[in-house]
């Protein structure tokens, strides 16, 4: 299925909270929904007959400076398709909610993201750092970050 | 000089008798060097290939022990991260004196390429714990590896132990008597 | 006569349960993970992992280095098979700069990846036995390996992390007896694949010990977005090779392999290793077919672009690992740094699946469940 | 069965002394070949060279080895019970030196002839046991604990197929005194218990199934019983670190390795006293047997069985807790106990 096809379904399903459509000239296209329907989206395109995305394969964080925001790269292994979807979420205590019910595997992932960059995920059963020391200060990916000086005593910069 | 004179007085440092004890006492240790069994990164794979057959790091008397009480020496051998840093020093205050650590690779010597902008990254294991042979590379071939062990042994043939004994009395001495 | 494996059961036994924690410096954590697990007697009943023994800030990184730079710091992700790693960036960046690259890069490429892959499975079994107290098969395995490794190095001046895929080629042109080295390598894989079946893989001890330990149903393997010989062991034909054949695999070849119900039961450990023994001699088949369809004359500098600067948009790469999918997605601004690179780690996403599988098993068993998911500790915490 | 060292001095307390520090002069050499052994024959099963640079062709290894744990700083972990941790490993040392008590070296030389040398092998044989438990609880290490209660799991369970044997070989020996087990086997290599022992006739063709499959039976026991691979579980270095002695260090663990060297020793000379044949010529009273024959052939015999373990060592992978306990309780223990009463019938009708 191509992915203006499933873009169209996914509309049709949900008016309000699809956004946007991007298609650029180099690379895949991508859908940007509504941050607070994520859960939905996500399961209905897990769900649905014909659309069937059963693996995720990412889901990213992202600063884009002005926003944060989320990517999630699904395939399908049934049919072979693949669709992005984003979302935007503010600078201010950006939230939304957690597909790990949907995907197990969005549970490091998502743990990852609010490592690197703060983003909270709603309903997420283990909502804590991943990567980075449990008492580490500051989201490391965010653009603005500025490293620590020093960590139990030792000295990180050069 | 030299043999008669060291026989006039057999029980100094310098002397025959505790001199070439210390001597087998340096060649025990130099030859018998069990290490921990302890990956970090990358060269980790490669110091796994030099104890696989074709570079057989036992070929020294360098047999891995698991756990730290048992080992002699600690090869960092690859990039250590502030999580990390916390463990490695836990790890070289359990092991059994005397006890030497071998810094392999770039990372574990200054920080390597993750020198610059790396906010995780230990800039040199030196930082935290004492190092007596860094092998330079990223990551170093099993042959610089192998050179850094005969470094080592070197380096414990020609420690002082009788020596140093009778240098801290004396520095004692000194302590007590000011 | 019907083979019969020991079954035990787990019967209710009311008693303090005692927490274990494994790693991050254990004989057979494959570096620095640490598991807290808690047990009933010898039993698992919760594996927590922990990671981040090993976060080398490789996405920072990226975004502070140029597209040529960034390569040498993806070969550090996943160190075992650092020449398929390269892949899916160079891939990727190859796409949004519209570059054809030479057919003879392209088979270039495939026959070193599938070297490496040979590379990368040695180790992963090697590993697999000596979790299980088998230290003699590893040390026969890395005897090979050093063949592949020595190509390697008379090629790209390295012997681990290789920074020889570019973008638009390769670093340097292969060495004038690549193909008998190739060929020579690929017979004594054979050989000492033979020897492994019979010394590890067949070995009654062993077998005992892997089947039916550490069972990942196929539908929690998707769902768990598992790749690789992970999936495959589960019976998933699920392979980035056939599904969505990039570069030039669709003119080779080979077979899917997964896991069956021949010895052991689909989704075990035994499965999960079996798929990796019998994947080497698929990149045998690969390599052979691509040396003899391999033009021997051509330039492999000379797409190269004179600056690496992918117009503004994104791109998701990614290509099978020997490992399993390894996907980079990439954001460009259109400057000379990515916006964004953010990867996809094979291991880090098959490792997470490890909690599900290992409860109920015993200690023993949690570490060959590690062993058979066969994890690089750089790719899970990068 | 006359002593060669009371003949020699007299039976006083300096012969007694002799005779205790002669298996220790015994141990220790024996030790530092056995290490020796067990780095070199694992370097050539594995396509390498082994220590090399230590004495030509490294042969002073072990001896660096024994310099160096000897410096090495003795470590007793602060949560640990220090009474306990400390004497753990004599306990365990003393329990494989205890065994040489009754081992017989040549028809000329037992330590402690007494006559009930086989039961005394098995009593203190469970001995390291106690020692490595109390190591292992002592240190207040979680490895080492499970290591020891795998241990001791272990232990008691392959006491019983190896008591079986014993039985077995008593009942149709007569008697559980080491030499005149040995001594009912002298004579041409087919007097052997493994090939069905003096007796002549057709009946010994009856015998020769049973104690071959007890000879196995044994075998197996021992390993287990030394915790040598593959059933080294108790210091199973992928899973549990080094066991029951993870916080050792130094002489300490010098101590549990030695032992551990002895016990190798101890059961591969039970294995040659049983099944076969133990100081005996292979080629009969006539030819290269006498009480210096006799050392040869006893050693050369239990070096040979201390070669199959190194050899087992680095060819198999390790079992699981589990299937150990499944191996010694529903295979070995039924197949021992069922040639017991096989082999008592057949001496019975004898």
């Amino acid at each position: 299925m191509l992915v203006q096809e499933i873009y169209d379904n996914l509309k049709e399903k949900f008016p309000e909270a699809v956004l946007e459509f991007i298609g650029t000239a180099t690379g895949d296209p991508s859908t940007v929904v509504d941050a607070g329907q994520i859960y939905n989206i996500c399961k209905y395109l897990r769900d649905q007959d014909g659309l069937e995305f059963d693996y995720l394969a990412l889901l990213s964080g992202m600063d884009y400076k002005d926003k944060f925001g989320t990517v999630y790269h699904l395939y399908s292994l049934k049919y072979k398709h693949r669709f992005v979807i984003k979302t935007y979420l503010p600078k201010e205590d950006p939230s939304l909610p957690s597909v790990e019910r949907i995907w197990k595997t969005a549970n490091w992932h998502e743990r990852e993201a609010y490592d690197m960059f703060g983003i909270k995920f709603e309903n997420h059963p283990n909502m804590i750092r991943i990567l980075c020391p449990y008492d580490w200060e500051g989201y490391p990916l965010r653009k603005d970050y500025v490293g620590q000086e020093t960590y139990h005593g030792v000295r990180i910069p050069v | 000089m030299g043999f008669l004179n060291r026989l006039d007085d057999p029980f100094n440092a310098e002397g025959i008798i505790l001199g070439k004890v210390e001597d087998l006492l340096n060649w025990g240790r130099a030859r018998s060097d069990w290490y921990l069994s302890f990956g970090l990164a990358c060269c980790a794979i490669e110091f796994m290939a030099v104890n696989a057959s074709h570079f057989d790091l036992m070929r020294f008397g360098c047999i891995p022990r698991p756990s730290p009480r048992q080992a002699d020496f600690i090869i960092i051998s690859g990039t250590v991260t502030m999580k990390m840093a916390e463990r490695i020093i836990t790890l070289y205050e359990q092991m059994a004196e005397p006890k030497y650590v071998l810094s392999m690779g770039s990372c574990a010597n200054s920080g390597g390429p993750y020198w610059e902008h790396g906010y995780h990254v230990l800039k040199g294991i030196d930082r935290v714990i004492p190092v007596d042979v860094y092998v330079p590379g990223c990551p170093p071939k099993p042959e610089a590896f192998l050179d850094g062990i005969v470094k080592l042994q070197k380096k414990i043939n020609q420690q002082a132990i009788f020596k140093k004994r009778a240098k801290l009395a004396e520095e004692e001495k000194i302590i007590v008597n000011d | 006569m019907e083979r019969k494996f020991i079954e035990y059961d787990f019967g209710r036994v009311d008693s303090e349960r005692m927490r274990l924690n494994v790693g991050p410096q254990h004989p057979s954590t494959h570096g620095v993970l640490r598991l807290e697990i808690e047990l009933e007697g010898e039993i698992v009943t919760d594996v927590i992992p922990h990671i981040g023994y090993l976060h080398r800030c490789f996405e920072k990184y990226c975004e502070q280095m140029q597209y040529p730079q960034v390569i040498p710091y993806i070969d550090r992700l996943d160190y075992i098979a650092s020449m398929n790693n390269e892949w899916p960036f160079v891939m990727g960046v190859e796409k949004m700069m519209n570059i054809q690259v030479p057919e003879r890069v392209e088979y270039i490429r495939v026959i070193f990846a599938e070297l490496n892959r040979i590379a990368n499975h040695q180790i992963a079994v090697a590993t697999f036995g000596m979790d299980a107290g088998a230290f003699t098969p590893f040390l026969y395995l890395f005897r090979d390996r050093e063949m592949i490794l020595n190509l390697f190095e008379h090629t790209s001046g390295a012997r681990l992390l290789y920074n020889y895929f570019w973008v638009g080629g390769l670093a340097h042109d292969v060495p004038p007896n690549f193909k008998d080295t190739a060929l020579n390598i690929i017979k004594t894989v054979r050989a000492t694949n033979e020897e492994v079946m019979r010394l590890l893989m067949g070995n009654k001890i062993f077998v005992e010990r892997t089947v039916k330990v550490g069972i990942l149903p196929a539908d929690v393997a998707i769902n768990f977005a598992c790749s690789g010989p992970v999936l495959r062991g589960s019976g998933v034909e699920w392979d980035l090779r056939k599904a969505q054949p990039y570069s030039i695999y669709d003119r080779f070849d080979f077979n899917v392999c997964v896991g069956s119900n021949e010895i052991g039961v689909i989704g075990d450990s035994w499965n999960r290793n079996i798929v990796r023994m019998n994947e080497m001699e698929q990149s045998c088949r690969i390599i052979e077919q691509a040396i003899a369809q391999m033009p021997n004359e051509g330039d492999v500098r000379e797409k190269f672009p004179k600056k690496v600067r992918p117009p503004k948009g994104e791109i998701y790469c990614s290509a099978e690992n020997p490992k399993g999918e390894l996907g980079f997605y990439l954001v460009a601004d259109g400057g000379n740094k990515p916006f964004r690179l953010k990867s996809r780690p094979t291991s880090f996403v098959n490792l997470a699946v490890l909690p599900e599988i290992c409860k109920g098993y015993m200690v023993a068993d949690l570490i060959l469940i590690l062993g058979s998911i066969d994890i690089v500790l750089g790719e899970v915490d990068r | 069965m006359g002593n060669f060292v009371f003949d020699l001095i007299g039976k006083n307390i300096v012969a007694a002394l002799v005779i205790c520090i002669i298996p220790l002069v015994f141990i220790l050499p024996y030790a530092l070949i056995a290490i020796l052994g067990e780095l070199k024959i694992g370097a050539w099963m594995q396509d390498r060279v082994g220590p090399m640079r230590t004495g030509w062709k490294g042969v002073l290894q072990p001896v660096a080895e024994v310099v160096k744990l000897l410096q090495k700083e003795d470590i007793t972990p602060t949560i640990a019970n220090k009474p306990l941790f400390n004497l753990a490993p004599f306990i365990v040392f003393i329990g494989a030196f205890a065994a040489f008590a009754v081992l017989p070296f040549s028809e000329k030389f037992i330590p402690s002839g007494i006559n009930l040398g086989l039961f005394f092998v098995f009593a203190v044989g469970s001995f390291a046991v106690i020692g490595i438990v109390m190591g292992g609880w002592a240190s207040n290490n979680k490895y080492s604990l499970l290591g020891a209660m795998r241990s001791v799991a272990q232990i008691i369970s392959y006491e019983l197929p190896a008591g079986m044997v014993f039985l077995s070989i008593a009942t149709i020996a007569g008697t559980l005194d080491m030499q005149t087990i040995i001594l009912n086997q002298s004579g041409p290599i087919w007097n052997w218990y493994i090939f069905g022992g003096p007796q002549g006739g057709a009946i010994k063709f009856l015998f020769i199934p049973f104690f071959v499959i007890l000879f196995i039976v044994y075998l197996i026991s021992s390993l287990a019983e030394t915790n040598r691979t593959p059933f080294d579980i108790p210091e199973g270095e992928s899973e549990i670190v080094a066991g029951y002695h993870t916080e050792y260090s130094g002489m300490k663990f010098a101590m549990f390795f030695m032992a551990e060297y002895a016990n190798m020793y101890v059961v591969s000379a039970i294995i040659v006293i049983l099944f076969l044949g133990g100081w005996s010529s292979p080629f009969g009273t006539s030819f290269m047997d006498g009480p210096i024959w006799g050392i040869f052939w006893m050693v050369g015999k239990a070096f040979f069985f201390v070669f199959v373990q190194i050899w087992l060592r680095w060819t198999l992978p390790r079992l699981r807790v589990d299937q150990l306990m499944y191996l010694g309780w529903k295979v070995l223990l039924p197949l021992s106990i069922a040639c017991f009463m096989a082999i008592a019938f057949l001496a019975m009708i004898n």
